[in-house]
């Protein structure tokens, strides 16, 4: 059994897509652990398979795809519970969602229903996890809201989401998010929609819960720096397969595996000058229907040889620093 | 799906480029350019219009198979013409039938040199699917001996394309486009049928010192020996020129439900007014005991004026009374409002009222009133022409018409009498008082004759007939109920409900079908088709023919 | 609000100007005029041209167009409709004693193909792809497919000639005028006019359920664990009516030009109706007016229906 | 693993059939148009393909499929039921239904496509301009465009045919003029949102001018919807001459057209008693129309890249 | 640098509002102010980056300078080396021409070609209004950009769809170059990108810069990205700029505090410059109601009386030996915290 503090694990896990007759192995086979009241940042490129691999968790995968293989479990108070063999919206499932797992998106303007008032949306969380009456979930509601630090809660508990701003949207979506305290908050790219200003606002937002609550934040994102920031642990992942796992320090210092070596050396980093030297990755991300042999980066990879062909299996270096790599970097 | 654009482009290019050129098929067949003998019939064109060549005229009626018409597409149903003047004691014999003779025809058309590239175009009037079939029919004969022909529906100014007198009426050209027009004729007076062709008054018939001379002596006679001689000699006249070919007679048909008991009633011409009787028919009693009779003809924005159309609406039949009855044939029998007398020679004519007329609203019929209608009758252009034609020819119309006599001085009043004076003879001043009812002074005195329709008498009119209004619901339908003040009785059927659908309507049929319409007459064959298949509806061919003609406008083209 | 209600109708006065002056042009341009009408063809030729323009001046059809246009204008302003050329009944009457017939069969089946539009639409998004869902596209498209007479005269065959169950046609019989005498009548005519406009909303609804379906605030919804009926309706079904409603109102004139149709079918005495009629007897003043009350109230309905829009979508601000 | 799985369900089938064709390399990237193959495989577009084209097909090589003249009487022969001879019988005046409903189908065809093609024509040229280029005349056309809509269409149509008479050129004019609505603001839309896209910007950018812009380079990505409601329109059209010659103000009635072949129906007698003459007429004309809705509801689907299947 | 350094862009109070329409006859309630009295020098040769949170008006400045949005007051003059011209009032014509030396590079790689032509397709239309007519010509151009461009010269006979999001931002950047502009408005033209990618990007706008000379304008809102491509950046908000300065100046003697805040808001890829974020409180106010006097003071945390009345306008000062603009009531008090 795992250590105590491990919330979600989740063990090669693989969920397939099947649209237009074609099938993609978004997320082929990934294991990680979320930890209590830590944070783990999932970062990869577009199309890696990090948003799947949280609505996988959620059970809130599109009709057009399932979960063909593994375990996620859930290790809640009463005991360890499989949400990959829980009916998809069965009753079960719908009492962990919102409750103990809550999940927030990238665009809070597309994710909040347009036609009903932030109030109703974050009532509506309150009315099927608690027992809470009408007035008393209005009550909790704006309690919710200014927490998440908006002004005025109670009036704007009967505005509608376009009458916020995006940072504001946010807040509500976490409020809404937050209503029942959760366990494990799962961030999908919380931020990409926002400005810089308004991001950092977020994070400290996100930070301060995690602090209060003991909430173990999963936060997807393809910045470097937002990892840098506020994660705990961090994985990376490339095309459906995590490539490296470990702790912040671990991945960010000593990179093993060459994509997040190559990735954090393409990216310009505030306050290393103009003259600063980056090196762009070659190629470019590999269509998922027509993927390479074996390790998925060897295209791009200047390391890469015909040993490459074959699939790696995880290695880990240290306890907490795990990767897929027949040639992992050398620590510097 | 750019792919797909292209070739949906494509294909509908293809197709708009070839559907017109393959759509040939539709167009008529070339006619065989047989060699026959040259007749000696006929002569030559008068003017530069080939329809002014009478072996062109005659060609195109011995084209046409009209007793195969009759008798396959009318379901026997009608009766091919010889000439205008329905079967009957009228009608001249041994007038040429022009009976079906394609080879005739070809003969006829090479010997006239008909070019065949020349394009008839036939007018007509007529909605209905019938009409269309026989146009049709008409096309593929016309076709099969060399003649190309078009014809439309005429929309609009149906009159004017029709009818318009060119202003030079011997030499033209003709003020119509149509070449050939289609339509019915029915004459309250039999002079009605060739006054038509009087110099200036035919858009189709160029001006004929001979037809002028034999249309004088069918009016300047009231004598019936006299008339029938010159009846007669019109008649062949007409058809031995072809001035019109007239195809056939349709009988007037008058549809009753089984439910309908006239208890003896006669039949007659449903188009005009005569002795019907309504008020002894009756009709099987509702559950309620009620006798209610369901006819059509109901109002549909106000009540048509009986001056126009005498007798075609039911409503105009037993709402108002005439002066003097007739029978189904139009005869006039006896007084019906009026004991009257004509003087022998026919200049005179005197009405006595009879006691107990009552308008619907109780008020006395007095002479007043038929010195009032006559009067206001005489300034409608729209009356009946041969209403109009009676009263024009009493003696001072014209002044009073000019507005320089404040009343007509042929018409003197005297108690309970009226004496009419004519200035000249009218053979049909009986027929007309048959057919003319009178109005009440009181409701119409300051109505403008050329609006009277929108008068609003005519939104809820009172008459003296059997009948009265009851109800009216515009569109909807209309109740009459019986006049109780009527002088000849009082009704027995206790409500008539009109809805308001017409001749070649085809809810006629639905709502006979459907079992509310009890009562209604009709010259259109396919709705009497309809109409015979039904079980519930029993039908009466009524001998009042409506003679269909085909036009020929022989006048140069413009 | 009020100043964009203010601003919408101040929009179709110009509208209605324009378009009244093209179809008194358009009436101009037809050949023949309400005389030529009133008079059959037989006696018309028989008329001299100075008796027709004796009744022409009367009726005052003989005045240059733009003279009888500004005046029929200039009443109109004053609220003087004009009168029937042919009765000189009073315009208005005839329209709304036409009016409450077409009124009572287009508001009928506006209710009825809303309402089942919308639910078949909904469960057949829902239950996408399955046997269900493809009857019910199969069915609409066949509804959308048949021309209307056709199944107008089908139900007369059916319902009145073979199963002898309701009355052919009409709208009132002497003695029988309440609501429910009229039901019977207004059975067959509202259901065959909704026949195919319920077509027309269930393809809409279902694809805009379909749409709202994709939305991220479903994912939103059942993220908080709610149950599938609630994220279904009370998210979704919320949503897609929004644009099913817009698509109602953009159909309205479609609507309209329907009852043209069924009320010849069913002789229901109609606007349609009367709108034929006087199209065909060149009764100038009611083909105006007529013209003129239906744009109007498509107009004017759309424009409430805007109103409603807003009500449904919070986001919509009408300035 | 497997003792709690769910019941499989044919869509999990499905995907059990995918994954073993994709895992043995069945599965090859497909050459083609994605837009053509996703129409191929919708059931019902194939299925209104076909019924189109037959039909097209039969009215186009009318002559060589029909034994009879579509205009040749036969009074002697009228109201024959349907039988070897006359397959679908004879009419009331002896005409052969079949050869009817073949040639009408050319006329009624043409009526319902050319006027599609040239409303989509006007619509076009001008929402493809006005929707760039902004400004008055779009405001004007607009306006316009406005009009036309909110005024019943039918009774425009009723209205023009008054005006300018019957026949099969003034009917495709009129459907025109009245149906060019509907395409204009929709290439309208289209446009308003292509202009906002960053090649067109870009062109902008280049001072290309404004007709080749709006022309060559934006109206080409407009032309699926554009298509779509062509055909869609095409199967409107098809009804209204349909619904016209009911009203009697269609086509002529001596030129054979699905409209006037089914408007006998009107007549309760041939309704009620001879229904050879007017449901094979009604059979082929709802067909038709439904073929071609099957069409356009395939290409709208198939064109529309966020629904997949 | 030198002192005489050539201007080849000179903005001028630029000002562009979008009327807002309201009422029963859409009068003009008020104006979108999205640009509002921007002046700005533009060297030869230099990169300029306009940075700012979405809503302060960069993009509109970057499409007023092409005049794809109309400005709505100012001058901009464009120094062709031979003669100076107010973009804003030159009319069709005479904007084509100086259209040939101003090109923009666009930030969507989804909608910046369009996808119903082949490269070629959608890049000779400008290459022919500009004056080559002969398609082997345009071919031949248009193969050595796409070379220019690290791509493969056969590519051109592609479609949109048949390339990555990084392969159509480099046919943007090809097809900006194919007319030889001096200057090219960089609109966010790596935002859309994957990080993998973005580097690519970047390194290839740089090459080209030093290959042809070029000048760009480069509007972004990623500060980690300015600081490497570019020379001087101006920081705009709410349509005004409030810094101005040499790249390296404006990060090491920030002097205004909004650029405080947004330097510290930006996440750093390092774990050994992790630093205290500076929280900025609430959103960007709207364009429609600017605050009054400083349009930042709101949100600020050093505002003080002055700030909520007075608009400080742009003083120039020197630090390190450079010009360096700010829009500040207080900058030199920021120099030193």
């Amino acid at each position: 059994m795992k250590d105590d503090d491990v919330i979600i694990s989740v063990k090669g896990l693989e969920t397939f897509f099947y649209t237009n007759n074609r099938c993609n192995k978004a997320v082929n086979g990934v294991s990680f652990d979320i930890k209590k009241g830590k944070t783990l940042c999932v970062v990869g490129e577009s199309g890696c398979g990090k948003s799947v691999t949280a609505s996988s968790i959620m059970q809130l995968l599109p009709k057009l795809s399932r979960i063909e293989n593994g375990e996620i479990t859930y290790h809640s108070n009463e005991g360890d519970i499989r949400i990959d063999q829980l009916k998809k919206n069965g009753p079960k499932m719908r009492s962990i969602r919102g409750s103990d797992i809550s999940m927030i998106f990238q665009d809070p303007m597309t994710a909040l229903n347009p036609v009903y008032t932030i109030g109703f949306q974050i009532g509506e969380n309150l009315q099927y996890h608690t027992d809470l009456n009408r007035a008393e979930r209005k009550g909790q509601s704006i309690k919710l809201l200014k927490e998440m630090g908006i002004p005025l809660p109670e009036q704007r508990i009967n505005e509608y989401p376009h009458q916020y701003s995006g940072g504001m949207r946010q807040r509500a979506m976490i409020a809404m998010a937050m209503a029942c305290n959760p366990k494990v908050l799962i961030a999908d790219e919380p931020t990409t929609a926002l400005d810089v200003t308004i991001q950092a606002q977020i994070f400290e937002l996100m930070d301060k819960l995690k602090e209060e609550h003991d909430t173990a934040i999963m936060l997807i994102t393809h910045d470097m720096g937002v990892v840098t920031e506020l994660a705990d642990d961090v994985v990376v992942m490339y095309m459906g397969n995590i490539v490296e796992n470990g702790t912040v320090d671990d991945v960010l210092r000593k990179p093993a595996h060459p994509y997040t070596k190559a990735l954090l050396e393409s990216i310009p980093v505030l306050g290393r000058g103009k003259n600063q030297v980056i090196e762009p990755i070659k190629g470019s991300t590999p269509d998922p229907y027509n993927r390479p042999k074996g390790c998925q980066f060897a295209p791009r990879c200047p390391f890469a040889d015909s040993s490459c062909q074959v699939m790696p299996d995880e290695s880990s270096i240290s306890d907490t620093h795990s990767v897929r790599c027949l040639h992992p970097m050398e620590a510097v | 799906m750019k792919r797909i654009t292209m070739l949906l482009i494509l294909i509908g290019l293809v197709l708009l480029v070839s559907l017109p050129v393959f759509a040939g098929g539709q167009n008529e067949a070339e006619a065989p350019a047989e060699e026959t003998a040259v007749m000696e019939e006929g002569v030559g064109p008068t003017n530069s219009n080939p329809l002014s060549d009478l072996r062109v005229r005659q060609a195109i009626a011995y084209a046409i198979d009209m007793d195969t018409i009759a008798e396959t597409m009318f379901d026997g149903m009608v009766l091919p013409a010889t000439g205008r003047v329905p079967d009957g004691p009228m009608k001249a014999p041994g007038l040429n039938r022009y009976a079906y003779d394609p080879d005739k025809s070809r003969a006829l058309l090479k010997a006239a040199n008909w070019d065949p590239n020349y394009k008839l175009d036939l007018g007509y009037y007529y909605g209905d699917q019938m009409t269309v079939d026989l146009m049709t029919a008409i096309q593929a004969y016309l076709s099969d001996v060399g003649i190309k022909m078009s014809f439309r529906k005429l929309e609009g100014d149906v009159g004017a394309q029709l009818n318009s007198v060119p202003t030079d009426p011997a030499n033209g050209p003709s003020a119509v486009e149509i070449d050939l027009g289609y339509g019915g004729h029915a004459a309250l007076a039999l002079q009605e049928y060739f006054n038509v062709y009087k110099t200036g008054k035919s858009a189709q018939y160029p001006s004929d010192p001979k037809m002028d001379a034999l249309i004088d002596a069918i009016n300047a006679t009231a004598d019936p020996v006299e008339l029938k001689k010159a009846l007669f000699e019109i008649e062949k006249y007409e058809v031995d020129n072809l001035a019109a070919y007239s195809l056939y007679y349709m009988p007037m048909f008058v549809y009753e439900s089984i439910d309908l008991n006239r208890n003896g009633e006669i039949y007659g011409n449903p188009q005009y007014n005569y002795d019907w009787n309504i008020q002894n028919w009756t009709m099987k009693p509702e559950s309620n005991g009620k006798m209610v009779l369901q006819t059509n003809g109901g109002p549909i924005e106000f009540f048509q004026n009986p001056w126009e159309n005498p007798g075609i609406w039911i409503s105009n039949k037993v709402l108002y009374d005439r002066l003097i009855a007739c029978d189904g044939a139009l005869t006039p029998t006896h007084g019906q409002m009026a004991d009257y007398e004509l003087s022998s020679d026919g200049m005179t004519l005197k009405f006595t009222m009879k006691d107990g007329v009552k308008w619907h609203d109780g008020a006395a019929v007095t002479v007043d009133d038929v010195q009032f209608s006559i009067e206001k009758i005489i300034l409608a252009p729209t009356a009946h022409k041969v209403l109009l034609s009676t009263f024009n020819s009493i003696k001072g119309a014209e002044e009073f018409i000019a507005g320089t006599a404040d009343h007509i001085s042929g018409i003197n009043t005297d108690g309970n009498t009226i004496t009419i004076e004519m200035a000249k003879l009218d053979p049909n001043i009986l027929l007309t008082f048959t057919q003319f009812a009178i109005l009440p002074e009181k409701y119409l005195a300051d109505a403008d004759p050329l609006k009277m329709l929108q008068s609003p008498f005519f939104q809820h009119p009172v008459g003296s007939g059997p009948y009265k209004i009851g109800k009216v619901e515009m569109n909807d339908y209309l109740v009459m109920v019986p006049n109780e003040d009527y002088y000849d009785g009082v009704p027995k059927i206790d409500e008539i409900q009109c809805y308001p659908s017409f001749d070649s309507d085809p809810n006629v049929v639905k709502n006979a079908t459907a079992g509310i319409l009890d009562y209604g007459f009709s010259k259109n064959p396919s709705e009497v088709s309809s109409l015979r298949a039904l079980d519930n509806i029993k039908l009466e061919t009524v001998d009042v023919p409506y003679t269909r003609i085909l036009w020929f406008y022989q006048y140069p083209k413009k | 609000m009020l100043t964009y209600t203010l601003r919408r109708l101040l929009i179709l006065i110009p509208m209605l100007l324009f378009l009244s002056f093209l179809i008194y042009l358009g009436l101009e341009l037809t050949p023949g005029d309400a005389v030529s009408y009133m008079i059959s063809p037989e006696r018309y030729a028989t008329m001299d041209p100075a008796e027709l323009e004796a009744v022409r001046e009367a009726l005052g059809l003989s005045d240059p167009f733009l003279i009888r246009y500004v005046k029929w204008l200039g009443g109109v302003i004053k609220g003087d409709f004009g009168y029937s050329l042919q009765s000189g009944v009073p315009i208005k009457d005839i329209v709304f004693d036409r009016l409450p017939a077409t009124l009572e069969l287009s508001a009928g089946a506006i209710l009825i193909s809303t309402i089942f539009g919308i639910f078949f639409g909904t469960i057949s998004a829902l239950k996408r792809g399955s046997i269900g869902d493809n009857a019910l596209t199969l069915a609409g498209m066949l509804g959308v497919s048949v021309p209307r007479f056709i199944f107008g005269l089908l139900a007369i065959l059916l319902f009145t000639f073979h199963l002898k169950w309701l009355p052919v046609g009409g709208r009132l019989r002497p003695g029988y005028e309440g609501f429910m005498d009229r039901l019977p009548h207004l059975i067959m005519p509202t259901l065959v006019l909704s026949s195919t406009l319920i077509a027309g909303v269930m393809r809409y609804s279902r694809a805009s359920m379909l749409d709202a379906m994709n939305r991220d605030f479903m994912k939103t919804a059942r993220s908080k664990g709610l149950p599938e009926w609630r994220v279904n309706f009370v998210h979704g079904l919320r949503v897609s009516l929004i644009p099913v409603i817009v698509l109602i109102a953009f159909r309205l004139p479609i609507l309209l030009g329907g009852t043209v149709i069924i009320e010849q079918v069913f002789q229901w005495p109609g606007i349609g109706n009367e709108f034929i009629g006087a199209v065909r007897s060149r009764n100038y003043p009611i083909v105006m007016m007529i013209a003129f009350f239906t744009t109007f109230a498509v107009l004017f309905v759309s424009f409430l229906i805007d109103l409603f829009t807003a009500l449904l979508d919070p986001r919509v601000k009408l300035d | 693993m497997n003792g709690t799985k769910k019941k499989i369900t044919r869509l999990e089938k499905k995907f059990d059939r995918i994954l073993m064709r994709e895992d043995t390399g069945l599965i090859k990237k497909k050459k083609g148009s994605r837009a053509f193959r996703k129409l191929m495989s919708n059931r019902l577009a194939v299925a209104g393909i076909i019924i189109v084209s037959v039909i097209l097909l039969a009215a186009v090589f009318a002559p060589l499929i029909c034994r009879y003249d579509p205009l040749k009487l036969d009074l002697r022969n009228k109201l024959q039921k349907p039988s070897i001879v006359h397959l679908l019988g004879t009419d009331q005046l002896g005409r052969d239904i079949f050869a009817r409903i073949v040639y009408g189908g050319r006329v009624s065809i043409l009526v319902g496509m050319g006027s599609a093609l040239t409303s989509a024509v006007v619509g076009v040229a001008i929402g493809a301009y006005t929707g760039y280029k902004g400004g008055l005349l779009d405001n004007i056309m607009l306006r316009l465009s406005e009009i036309v809509m909110a005024f019943p269409q039918i009774i425009l149509v009723l209205l023009l045919v008054t005006i300018m008479g019957q026949g099969l050129r003034n009917l495709i004019i009129i459907f025109t003029l009245t149906g060019w609505g509907g395409i204009y603001r929709m290439t309208r839309a289209q446009m308003l949102s292509l202009r906002e896209e960053e090649y067109v910007q870009a062109l902008r950018a280049f001072g290309l001018n404004s007709f080749a812009i709006a022309y060559k380079h934006m109206l080409p990505n407009a032309v699926g919807p554009i298509v779509v409601n062509i055909t869609l329109s095409t199967a409107m059209f098809i009804l209204y001459e349909a619904a016209l010659s009911f009203l009697g103000l269609g086509v002529p009635l001596n030129i054979s057209t699905w409209g006037n072949i089914v408007n006998i129906a009107q007549d309760l007698r041939y309704l009620q008693f001879f229904w050879w003459l007017w449901v094979p007429g009604a059979i082929v004309i709802s067909l038709f129309v439904l073929g071609v809705n099957f069409i356009g509801d395939g290409l709208r689907d198939s064109a529309d890249p966020m629904q997949q299947g | 640098m030198s002192e005489a350094r050539e201007t080849i862009l000179t903005l001028k109070d630029v000002e562009t509002h979008f009327p807002i329409k309201k009422g029963v006859f859409k009068r003009t309630a008020g104006h979108v102010k999205a640009v509002d009295g921007i002046s700005l020098e533009v060297y030869r040769g230099e990169t300029l980056a306009l940075v700012g949170e979405s809503g302060c008006g960069k993009t509109t400045l970057g499409k007023s300078i092409l005049q794809l949005v109309k400005p709505t007051g100012g001058k901009i003059i464009y120094n062709d080396k031979a003669t100076e011209r107010d973009l804003c009032r030159l009319s069709q014509k005479e904007m084509m021409e100086v259209n040939r030396k101003l090109q923009i590079v666009f930030q969507d790689p989804q909608s910046s070609l369009n996808p119903a032509f082949t490269v070629f397709g959608s890049l000779q239309d400008p290459l022919k209004t500009h004056g080559i007519k002969s398609k082997a010509e345009r071919r031949k151009i248009i193969g050595d950009l796409l070379e220019s461009v690290n791509m493969r010269r056969e590519q051109m006979d592609l479609y949109p769809h048949e390339f990555s999001g990084g392969q159509r931002q480099r046919i943007g950047i090809a097809r900006a170059l194919s007319i030889e502009p001096d200057l090219i408005v960089c609109d966010e033209a790596v935002s859309a990108l994957d990080v993998s990618i973005q580097a690519q990007v970047l390194k290839l706008l740089k090459d080209i810069k030093k290959e042809r000379n070029l000048t760009y304008i480069f509007i972004t809102h990623d500060l980690s990205v300015v600081e490497y491509i570019s020379d001087r950046v101006a920081v705009m908000y709410l349509g005004k700029i409030v810094e101005l300065a040499e790249v390296e100046d404006l990060y090491a003697s920030t002097m205004h505090p909004y650029t405080k805040a947004l330097l510290s808001a930006i996440p750093v890829a390092d774990l050994d410059r992790r630093k205290k974020r500076i929280l900025l409180e609430g959103d960007v106010p709207s364009p429609v109601n600017p605050p009054s006097g400083c349009p930042f003071h709101p949100r600020c945390n050093q505002c003080q009386d002055i700030c909520k009345k007075v608009i400080p306008s742009l003083k120039k000062f020197e630090t390190n030996g450079y010009e360096h603009y700010s829009a500040c009531h207080f900058a030199e008090e920021q120099l030193s915290q």
